[in-house]
């Protein structure tokens, strides 16, 4: 079905002569015949714009998101409020459709809007350079090891188990090409055990990585933890939730090399996880080998005020098989999406968010725990999410929750089998006081409902209850 | 009254945090409705910051004037022509955002049961048949976050494929003509690059991959090739290149970013290629954001299935009269793990496939034999008069989807570069070609006009083209100083980056 | 709660001084004591964005829309899809917030949609003149008959029974400030009652007013109807649905002086019945006596094509008590997006669209009409609408098709007592034959229930049952 | 290289009509997917269009390219300062637009049964209770489309409420400061106007208030009154002036244009009049739209109820433990009618409904104090200098939310009209005031800051003005051959309406 084109009959004739050929057949000739397709694609005929609005809506029926269950899920990405005057800016054609900014003199405003980001994250993280973004958390902190291993010649990374299992994971991906080692320091007491993690550390090790909050909620001393890392040289990298940067103590301040993580939460929405951006900050030493665009302030021939993409010399289209990185597009409009989401917040609307959030998380803890088979996982300060333990297999008690309409946390068992039983729940402005007393009451519900089936069923075990009693007493 | 400058270039640049006044705010927040406890009682107060991040203090009223305005400072795509080469730029259909935007996507949580999430699931997997079908191959990965993100999957692909079968590689070879993430792709994986020569029809030169192949017996994990490659032709050889590859033992990476130019016309699968990426900001009509977001999906061969990154969106047969249903597989043994968080790039795969259903398989082809048709026809054109004089075709031949001109007679006979033609078009209100890229043509202008574009516009640039070579003859000062128009003129690109300024500093 | 506003305690003391006022509060003094409020608004306190949010969206939920039910109702209002690129466009700042262009140098953008409206909506009637918009349907034609009034200083209207009945009870409200009789003429199979029509206009009638496809759905012999106004010199103004002009033979051909009606299906979406835009077009003659704001095509100093409100010697602001009509802000941004779509289904998209509604319509009267209970209500031809007869209390049986998601028709009994037992169904692209299909077994099902409970329960009546039975034969 | 005009002067205005090509085309249609029968079988032929109306023929890409690139040439309220006098052109919250779009209201078919639409008529009953609340008066109808719309409405509703005492009234009061509309609809609803004085305050001049109910006993039907006024005073006589006419037998009409001085302030009902109209788009945040769409609700006292438009919306009571239902109710005897179909502009009362829940009562109580605040800094701003020696304050006195001057010394004195002063200022990027209204005064620009404007925004603009007067002493031409930066500069609106062309011709 023609879409999106304007090539009429009459206007193939006269290109087809000009170009002096019978048909656009004669075009693709170049292409040797047994490599030709043939026949048709096996594809659906083209259909009009309300049958294609209509298929669509009908697959998004069949997912439940948050505007129809109270999300309690986070794991990396959190059901905040998109403000309105996002979508009014990022949906501008102007910001909308244009390439990367090669051509400075009209991309002015793209431009500075990279170099207000920066300054935004620079802030966030207290670190002094940002770049304008990357994919998205977990590859950005893949990214940083190949920093780390350019700034150190070393190929040695030591992770903190409470790093996002994606973003360990991704890790290791990448690690098999940058043939570097990655090893794990475990968790005592919600956080990174600081004994294991010191004695892990040694001169081979190109940087540390730790998360704070970390993916069980918990806030890390990163200062303290950190001291391992300066001690042997290696860089000191931290992954953090942007929106508890307006009451934690930023990265920058607690001795980090590298502070990155995952930007979702600023200004972009949920969209089942990407497109969102992640961030990149650094300290001054790093400019260098930071990868991703980086504006930059400049003048024209007239002495205007400008920006222009900076430090082009690190990047793959001039550096090539030497760049710091391998990134060409990126997540441009995410990263506006962000900065217009934090310029709505505002210097004390981001400070006062923060806490909201800590409130509504520690309200939240403290009336999940005195339900009747609910104890918390750990008991390390948190920000906006929080992990638990339930008596009852977790999946089923989440099925009973979903049929209430809320979902009701994220199950730890895939990540770390060592929780099985772990639910991590997460706290946003959007969850009311009122929705945290429904979480309480369906979890109190759900759990007794799973006891009762068990008990009343006698034998019957439920696949997930065969693992590890749960340690302390429970109701 | 004499114009001194336009409007907008009078305008000073001020950013958000200029305009920031302490006491102002646009954002009400919701009462916390829980006990307003002091926040060190609940963190230590040596974990808390001390003072909140300078962000601007600004109402709402002026963020969006200031973003407003600041919007049309951009050129873009619904302005004017934008052949910016090996970039596709073509049509961003609105529906798409709306489909996109329906909550069912827009706010479901990447962590939700698959059992709760089929709908997103089953877009994935029909997403998948679709590229696999368009490429030949029959299993995709939706993960890669873009083009360079596919091309390091597709090089980890390699190494576990090779490494699986117990072999360790550690050349990747690539045509001089290749784009600048292919080589950065291989250092971070873990290989070196060989570059390999361009024959006189801008296809590999075949001597030169034999030759290459010989030197590095054993060592060669795969070829990276784009084909149509950068230079808009299509390699006659590929089917002989394929087999010297696969006779060598190294898979065959094909780089999608040029898929446009043959979409149900030829397959990289049938080509002989083994991984492919697709750039869905490309051929699959995802707006580039100004830099992004898009998404990378790969295609595969049976061979390097079992290597895909993890999870993978597979459908399972019902049973008992259910119909099928979608999940994720994590159990994939083989894999070389996950690339990023989640399941990808979603919010493109709505859009991708919103485009690829309301085209059909026909409107694929057809798209591309425009794409094709438009492109040599406006070779054509600039074939014509001065810019046939100045800016010969690198490789006269009829192109694919895009064409690579020289702006080395130009240089030499009226003394202006490339870049002084491309910043002379911007004052004619269109976006330049890419310039000095492939790297292998000298002053190079590469030029995609895509299959959107009207005739009309096509004529409208090759006037513009041919205009400012002819003024040019006269004064060719006009054109090494051009822009005039633009918000901005020239920008010093060389300070930027010696004392690289790259934040606003704030009191 | 504050919002939306810049001034900060600094700003508020700085800018009173400036003033020589101690306190805003001595501004609201020249307000005399006793006129003050002197209390807090009865109204709930602020809310964040995210709160009003939910609230709304609580309230929409509650909605039965077309996205959740089925929609067979028309009645001058159709589910139509509009096309995503029309809120693309005006969504944009540039064409949502400004005010009505009263200067043109900086309002060309709008003047110039205007002008293109203008001409689009004169090519859709026949009649070279149009204007930029009215309020809606039944105002339009309202305003129409103040027109005819400075026209022919006659002020006596003959209205068939076929226009809107909207439309009619409107022009009455008018009417009494006009000082007009407005007289009614049946209808005959459907149709206006020709003869009737002949007998009631006279040389006191200043305008007859059909509407075509009338209220029923039939299209009418607006040529043939028309000619008894012509013989008096009476106006004729014409109704007419937009979505139709591409098929069926365009007012201006048939005589009409006027034509006017809904804009609604053109690119503009339900709303619950608004915002949407009357259009408005007549002859040559009548371009002095328009209402409305018209666009006109002149030049600048320099020479340079532009646009301007034309003709605004006729309006409000200049005129006053003399003005052809007392409108000012009108639906500009409504009349944008019937432009859009208008060029987004181009030349033929519109003609096919048309075709298509036809083809559909005629499988869907067939249909029903063969569903045992239903007979059509009349055998006129139809466009895109069309009648029928149930043989069932037709509330009882739109409330059981509502249960099965379909909204049924929209039910003529409040407007047409002598067809109580009346359902207008309307057919649009978004309705498949699949819909169709559904629908017919949905009020087969729905009067055989129906039929069953009168039967079942033996002396049980439903309100809606006490009428007249209906007349032919039924399976 | 001298600019001798801006791009966008450059650019030759072109309709889409003008762009159209004869095969292309944007939308493609679903199939029929029934009987393709030929359409004469359908419809008899002699109904039927012979051909098409001409309307375009134009691809997608092209439609979003024009009119993207036309809304560039529009000035707009998200683009910079527009102190239009009169229209309150306050922030358009989008947040607005995001709730206005939901399905349940946007797809939300008017003829719905109310049972199954409760949610909207929720909705509409809320926001009578709160424009009820706003203006003091105890009933609301939201039907009418605009202000000019709820002032015919009042009209009728005037002569409904004689006609049934059994009276005949035939002359309308205003002020001659009254806003156009206000006339034009006295005539429309069949009565004639009866022009009141204006005294020294800026207020309705009493002895000539009471000469003219003396002149007209017993004709007169109402008065109709905007309070604060055009001229943006508060008329302080209002309750003498309402006891007048109340003795006089007439109902008094509240034009609620300028609503946005005083609520929470002070109420219309609680000032004595019957009818009050509000503006919707003015004090409640409806984007104007170029024009429209707007809402023109009536609050009306206990004896003008009866005749309220119908339908209207009713809240009812639960029982059996049901809670309150809400619903249509066309059983209104009394009723003038209805003024439009179906319920009104539903769209904005969501947006209206959303901004009032935003705001809360306080935050409107402080909207209209930072609006009066506003104005009275610029006004104060617009005192000083050039400014206060040209274009003097019409009255002396602190203004409400806007305030008038007066351009007849700058006229005298500099030889510049108050138009010339509108058109230079768009040279300095600022919408003018609204100027030549009210009649009343000379040369007059009648100035309206609102509450969503910072402080900086005012001062830039007084210092707009301050340079204007100042170049004007050097050169009054160059005020008044402005504007010169702007896409089109002075239009000749002459010829447009002497030989009006008001659609494009076609072949
Ligand atoms: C030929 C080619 N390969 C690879 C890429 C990289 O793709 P992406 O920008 O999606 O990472 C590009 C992008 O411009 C390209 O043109
Ligand atoms: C004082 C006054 N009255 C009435 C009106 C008419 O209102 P509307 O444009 O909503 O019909 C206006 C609009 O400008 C006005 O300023």
């Amino acid at each position: 079905m023609t879409r999106y084109t304007a090539a009429t009959p009459d206007d193939r004739r006269e290109m087809l002569d000009a170009i002096g050929v019978g048909s656009a057949a004669e075009l693709f000739e170049q292409i040797p015949e047994p490599l030709r397709l043939g026949r048709p694609l096996a594809l659906p005929d083209g259909m009009s714009e309300a049958e294609v609005y209509e298929r669509l809506a009908a697959l998004a029926e069949r997912n439940a998101d948050a505007e129809e269950q109270v999300c309690f899920v986070g794991a990396g990405m959190y059901d905040h409020y998109v403000p309105a005057i996002v979508d009014a800016i990022t949906s501008r054609s102007e910001f909308l459709t244009p390439y990367t900014p090669y051509q400075p003199e009209i991309s002015q405003g793209g431009l500075q809007v990279m170099f207000e980001f920066q300054t935004a994250m620079s802030e966030l993280t207290g670190l002094p350079v940002s770049n304008a973004g990357l994919y998205e958390g977990p590859s950005a902190l893949a990214s940083a090891g190949y920093l780390a291993i350019g700034a150190t010649k070393r190929r040695r990374f030591v992770v903190s188990r409470g790093v996002h299992p994606h973003s360990r994971e991704t890790l290791a991906t990448y690690s098999v090409g940058y043939e570097a080692e990655v090893v794990e320091v475990g968790l005592e007491g919600g956080v990174t055990d600081a004994a294991a993690l010191a004695e892990a550390v040694d001169g081979d090790t190109a940087a540390v990585f730790l998360q704070s909050p970390n993916f069980l909620g918990a806030v890390e001393d990163v200062e303290a933890l950190g001291a391992a890392a300066k001690e042997h040289g290696a860089l000191l990298i931290v992954a953090c939730d942007p929106m508890t940067l307006g009451i934690l103590k930023p990265p920058g301040e607690c001795g980090a090399d590298i502070a990155l993580g995952e930007g979702q939460p600023l200004g972009n929405r949920l969209d089942f996880g990407g497109p969102s951006f992640g961030f990149f900050c650094a300290s001054e030493e790093q400019i260098r080998r930071m990868p991703g665009r980086i504006a930059g302030e400049t003048e024209d021939v007239d002495g205007r005020r400008g920006f222009v993409l900076a430090l082009q010399t690190r990047e793959q289209h001039i550096r090539r098989e030497k760049a710091t990185n391998n990134i060409c597009t990126a997540q441009a409009l995410n990263a506006l999406g962000a900065m217009v989401h934090l310029a709505w917040l505002g210097r004390h609307g981001f400070r006062e968010l923060g806490e909201l959030l800590v409130r509504r998380t520690a309200y939240a803890r403290e009336r999940l725990a005195a339900v009747s088979g609910v104890e918390l996982l750990h008991t390390a300060p948190v920000a906006r999410e929080f992990a638990v333990r339930l008596e009852a297999p977790v999946g089923a008690v989440l099925d009973r929750c979903a049929e209430r309409g809320i979902a009701a946390g994220y199950p730890l068992g895939r990540d770390y089998p060592e929780f099985e039983d772990g639910l991590l729940v997460a706290i946003t402005e959007r969850r009311t006081k009122e929705q945290i007393d429904e979480l309480a009451e369906a979890l109190d519900a759900a759990i007794a409902a799973e006891r009762g089936a068990v008990d009343g069923h006698g034998g019957f075990v439920n696949q997930e209850d065969a693992k590890a009693p749960i340690g302390g007493g429970a109701a | 009254m004499a114009l001194t400058q336009t409007p907008m270039q009078a305008e000073k640049a001020q950013t958000i945090f200029e305009k920031s006044k302490a006491g102002r705010r646009a954002a009400a927040l919701p009462d916390a409705g829980v006990p307003e406890k002091p926040l060190a009682e609940l963190i230590p107060e040596k974990l808390l910051r001390a003072e909140p991040p300078r962000l601007p203090e600004i109402s709402e009223p002026e963020i969006i004037r200031h973003y407003n305005r600041l919007s049309r400072r951009n050129f873009d795509l619904d302005t004017g022509f934008y052949p910016l080469g090996s970039c596709t730029m073509k049509h961003n259909p609105r529906l798409n955002e709306r489909v996109a935007a329906l909550p069912g996507h827009a706010r479901l949580h990447p962590a939700q049961d698959p059992r709760r999430a089929q709908g997103a699931l089953e877009l994935m997997w029909l997403l998948q048949e679709s590229l696999s079908e368009i490429c030949g191959l029959p299993h995709v990965s939706l993960q890669p976050s873009a083009g360079s993100h596919g091309e390091l999957a597709g090089l980890l692909l390699t190494r576990a494929y090779h490494a699986d079968r117990g072999e360790e590689r550690t050349k990747v070879l690539a045509p001089d003509t290749s784009h600048g993430t292919n080589p950065a792709s291989v250092t971070m994986s873990g290989y070196e690059v060989v570059k390999v020569a361009t024959n006189e029809r801008g296809g590999v030169e075949m001597d030169d991959l034999r030759a290459k192949l010989a030197e590095n017996a054993d060592e060669v994990a795969c070829l990276m090739l784009t084909n149509p490659n950068t230079l808009g032709v299509f390699d006659e050889n590929i089917a002989e290149i394929a087999s010297l590859i696969h006779e060598a033992g190294g898979p065959l990476y094909y780089d999608g970013a040029n898929l446009n130019a043959v979409m149900g016309h030829s397959r990289p699968g049938d080509m002989g290629f083994d991984i492919v990426h697709v750039n869905l900001h490309k051929s699959f009509s995802q707006p580039h954001g100004g830099g992004g977001p898009g998404a990378g999906p790969i295609a595969v061969s049976d061979r390097i299935e079992p290597y895909l990154p993890r999870p993978q969106v597979v459908r399972r047969e019902g049973s008992n009269g259910h119909g099928p249903s979608f999940d994720l597989d994590f159990e994939r043994p083989r894999s070389i793990g996950r690339l990023r968080g989640f399941q990808g790039n979603f919010g493109v795969f709505v859009r991708s496939y919103a485009y690829i259903l309301s085209l059909g398989g026909d409107g694929l082809v057809e798209a591309s034999e425009t794409a094709v048709l438009n492109a040599n026809y406006l070779k054509a054109r600039l074939a014509e008069g001065r810019a046939g004089k100045h800016l010969p075709i690198a490789f006269d031949r009829h192109c694919m989807h895009e064409f690579v001109l020289s702006g080395k007679p130009m240089k030499r006979d009226l003394g202006l570069a490339t870049l002084d033609l491309a910043k002379r078009l911007l004052d004619y209100g269109f976006h330049p070609p890419t310039v000095y890229f492939p790297l292998l043509v000298d002053e190079a202008l590469m030029v995609e006009p895509t299959e959107t574009e009207a005739k009309e516009t096509l004529d409208a640039f090759a006037d513009a083209v041919e205009q400012i070579l002819a003024e040019a003859e006269d004064n060719p000062d006009l054109a090494k100083n051009a822009p005039y128009t633009t918000p901005v003129r020239r920008l010093d690109e060389v300070k930027a980056t010696r004392k690289p300024v790259v934040r606003q500093q704030l009191q």
